[in-house]
């Protein structure tokens, strides 16, 4: 009876954690779609407590209270713009609770009788899943937050180690369905945190949030084997379901990029600053002042944020321009490209923090036919995303990516410190085309003084 | 064997499941949908649960302590994250 | 009892399923939808299968014979049906 | 083992479901899927018949010689026109199979030890919705058919009688479940039976359609209720499936024509041939030959398909009509409205078999807001489906139900054989309007009187 109870639980979480999900499809729904999912783990895990096997809660206690304040603390003061970096760590918490609690359930279950062949392959691939993605999104996460260095690390004969350990790997699941025993289990924790490492040093930080998004997948998918492995529903519905998120972002983004997620494994791109070849070409460059007066007379203005608006933190500074420029009765929309910023929906958070409304963020699609009716393009710290090579120039590395039409609008203006390229690295012709102006400096003070120019005005 | 072919068509219909749900969230909603789905992949806590509440063995309670940590991390700070991330976005 | 919980957890995963993948249909093949379905409703077939090769008592076998007869007629005048329907469909 | 290739053979039967009916969603995918419904569903039946307990083949090959011949031979003469009553019969017939697997099944276990109260309320459950289904589509196929009367059927005290059957069917299920003996099931059989039959007699033929889709929706939740009762998961997706495909499309149906799944159940209406009253009002009428020639000289034509289409079985003159004025450089478009004709999607298959582009034929909220720009409204055997009392009528039955907006067009054309009202029984002021007129008759041979007027001129 307490079982059924506890399943009927389950249950019935599993059902709230589809419908959180469904509601996150729409801005309006999506608050409400967490909270239901919050309701759900609490659910499951409430519960779990009724679970006859628990025996004493002292442990529970503990893990529960540490893990639950260093949650919160976390959750509460992250930064907006360091969102990749959390979301990375928090994938990897996740994937490593799922490898311990498949590595755990073994060492308890083998004393006791042969286990299925079946059953030894789920708890090989929770193991090898959830211990590669913590380890990967250690990996990430410093990359991200720059404790380790932004340029894919490649050392002699990468590659070939990388396959060398996933062979390693698979040899150990094959040693620990035929002679079931610790000990493959345990060398198969250890080879597998070698390989998520292995994994993720060679790739560039600008591919980084679609290694975030494939961890995010991963992350997912060791929970469902973990689910497997204790036989248990909810955990192999909710993994699953957040398996195939990962997946389907991995898919967006890559494409959004123009690459494979093949192509981002194993072929290093990204982070190699190589300084801008000035060639002596010149810019126009424009003040704050007359970009002020520009803006005033615009009817119709369209901001571009990229990267740089998160490093300098100009969302706020960005929502006081926008006031401003409503004021005057600008008509200001903002475009927003799939993969501005590190990671997908990165510049839709932020300008939301800094309350923008989110129906004035246009996406690719629906903006760039109205590029030609537009006054000022308003480029904030992007640079690959608005980079007209990717339509013109079949060498560069961005070819074939779509990207914000800005160059038709009838004047561009860009916000950024220097010449120096964004990620992909590679120049922009944009920067010297003749309704082209340049606002060199960080991007937060260029608006600030902007928005001052224009209400004293 | 049959006991994990059964739970085998519980993940098919879930990732069919997952790819129609996951293909209607708007890119807006990406970040929010990531952390959140995240939070919810925390789940592996409720086996995390019974085993911190039922090994014997003190190195099995320790690895078992530490995963019920973790998840938790993973859970409460992914659903606390997404609610401060979405309680931003407001309409005009 | 908990093996048709386990089956609830099959049928709630369907259902979920079965509106995302129905509400994608276009009115334009609503007919054909409906017949097509139905052949899949057909599937009682391989109960009645099991039934018809096993029964011991001729009540019994009377009874899954014309089960699998009904099921059948079902199953194959629905995809033959919706097939002649869907044959018919074509661009300019 | 074997058992256990039988599960994989159902997980993968099951994906092809699943996969088919996504396919659905395309014309372009649409036969394909179908294809591999019927692949899965091969694939389900032939590993079952390796299943263990299956120890001769005698009835099976007579049950499948005999059902298969019959459904094909009903397959292959079936008129499209009469694609209603066909469906309704298969969902008939799929119902009465699962309601006798779940029979079958109790009875044979019920000698062998006590089974548990769940399973036997999900016995109790394929009986009751299987047998109803079996009754009540014999009974909507009968007046889909003519074979009953359309109007609807109300004995006295109807409804009490419905709820009365209801509550003894629920009490034959408590009982059972209580007294698991053979004596309970058969009567809650009989007793199905007739709930079935009171449950569609009193529905209208007008209402008939979602009455189809309601049983589609049975028919699939009795197969997911045997899949309980055998423990079968492939069963169960199945029938899901199907039981949220009827349940969509009787939503979608009743929103359609606005009303609830519970008025259409209980509410009689249609069928009601209230003779038009005339009123002495007049109608401007015209000939085949006048409307050849504004055919002709038109640039835009919609064409508005309804019951009437059907009944004549003028799909092919329409093609006909359609060529000829292609010819004479008019454009031509279909407008389909949701519930027009007697199921829905029937004037698109109509029009398919007779060869109409899918492409031509647009949905009523694309089409709406070109009416004005019409030339000819052309309404072949509609009536319901442009009634504009619909919009501006608070008293009539069909207000607030979506129509065509053909009374906008330049001028308006109805084909039909008379004044009498479409099956809601209501006028229709359409036909009173200035630029209204009408043409008397049978619809196909109006069409062809009209189609050869335009080639010989
Ligand atoms: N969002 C995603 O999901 C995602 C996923 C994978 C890859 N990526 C990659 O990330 C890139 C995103 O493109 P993006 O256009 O947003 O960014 P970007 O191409 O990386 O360019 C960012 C620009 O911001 C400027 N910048 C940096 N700090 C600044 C500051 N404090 N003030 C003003 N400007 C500053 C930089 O120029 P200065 O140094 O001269 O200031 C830089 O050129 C693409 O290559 C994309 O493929 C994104
Ligand atoms: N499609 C669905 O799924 C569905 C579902 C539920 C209900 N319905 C109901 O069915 C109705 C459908 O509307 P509708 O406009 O298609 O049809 P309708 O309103 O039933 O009108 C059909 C018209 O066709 C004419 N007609 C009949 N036989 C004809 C022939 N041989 N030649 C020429 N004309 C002929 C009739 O007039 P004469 O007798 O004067 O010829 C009649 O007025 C709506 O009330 C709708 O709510 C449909």
């Amino acid at each position: 009876m307490r079982e059924s109870l506890i399943q009927v639980a389950y249950l019935v979480a599993s059902a709230l954690f589809i419908i959180a999900i469904k509601l996150l499809n729409s801005p309006r729904t999506a608050r409400l779609g967490n909270g239901l999912g919050a309701l759900g783990m609490v659910l499951g895990a409430v519960a779990t407590l009724f679970h006859q096997a628990i025996g004493r809660y002292e442990w529970i206690v503990l893990g529960v209270a540490a893990g639950g304040a260093l949650g919160t603390w976390m959750a509460l003061r992250v930064q907006m713009t360091a969102m990749p970096q959390m979301v990375a760590l928090l994938n990897g918490f996740g994937g490593g609770a799922s490898a311990l609690v498949g590595l755990g359930e073994a060492l308890q279950k083998l004393p006791h009788g042969d286990p299925p062949p079946a059953w030894l392959l789920t708890v090989g691939l929770s193991i090898l899943i959830g211990t590669a993605t913590l380890s990967g999104s250690l990996i990430a996460a410093g990359k991200l937050h720059e404790v380790l260095t932004g340029r894919p690390i490649v050392l002699p004969g990468h590659h070939y180690q990388t396959a060398f350990w996933l062979i390693v790997n698979v040899g150990l699941m094959l040693w620990a369905i035929i002679a079931p025993t610790p000990l493959p289990l345990w060398l198969l924790t250890a080879s597998s945190l070698l390989l998520g490492v292995w994994m993720v040093l060679p790739v560039g930080g600008a591919d980084m949030p679609v290694i975030v998004a494939f961890l995010n997948s991963l992350s997912g998918l060791a929970a469902a084997a973990t689910g497997f492995v204790l036989q248990n529903y909810l955990l192999i519905i909710a993994g699953t379901l957040v398996g195939a998120s990962g997946f389907i972002l991995t898919t967006i983004m890559s494409k959004a990029m123009n690459r494979s997620l093949w192509s981002v494994l194993f072929e290093a791109v990204g982070g190699q600053v190589s300084a801008a070849s000035a060639e002596g070409r010149t810019v126009r460059q424009t003040s704050a002042e007359d970009l002020a007066l520009m803006l005033s007379y615009a009817q119709s203005v369209v901001i571009v944020p990229g990267y740089g608006m998160a490093v300098s933190q100009a969302q706020h500074a960005v929502k006081k321009l926008l006031d401003a420029l409503q004021k005057k009765g600008v008509d200001v929309r903002f475009a927003i490209h799939p993969v501005a910023g590190r990671m997908p929906g990165h510049m839709n958070v932020l300008l939301a923090e800094a309350d923008v409304p989110y129906d004035l963020m246009w996406e690719m699609e629906r903006i760039n036919p109205d590029f030609p009716q537009v006054d000022v393009a308003l480029v904030i710290g992007a640079n690959d995303v608005v980079n007209p090579a990717a339509k013109t120039d079949r060498s560069s590395p961005l070819y074939g990516m779509p990207i914000l039409e800005v160059e038709k609008a009838r004047t561009v203006v860009v916000l950024k410190r220097s010449m120096n390229p964004g990620f992909a690295g590679v120049e922009n012709e944009l920067f010297y085309k003749p309704n082209t102006y340049m606002l060199f400096g960080d991007a937060k003070k260029s608006l600030e003084a902007i928005t001052q120019a224009l209400t004293e005005s | 064997m049959t006991e994990v072919l059964f739970a085998l068509f519980i993940f098919m219909l879930a990732a069919f499941l997952g790819f129609e749900l996951i293909s209607k969230v708007p890119p807006t909603l990406h970040t929010p949908l990531m952390s959140g789905s995240n939070a919810i992949s925390g789940i592996t806590l409720i086996g995390s649960l019974i085993a911190a509440g039922s090994e014997e063995n003190p190195l099995a309670i320790i690895l078992a302590t530490l995963a019920v940590a973790l998840a938790m991390i993973n859970v409460v700070g992914g659903f606390l994250v997404t609610d401060r991330m979405l309680k931003m976005f407001r309409r005009k």
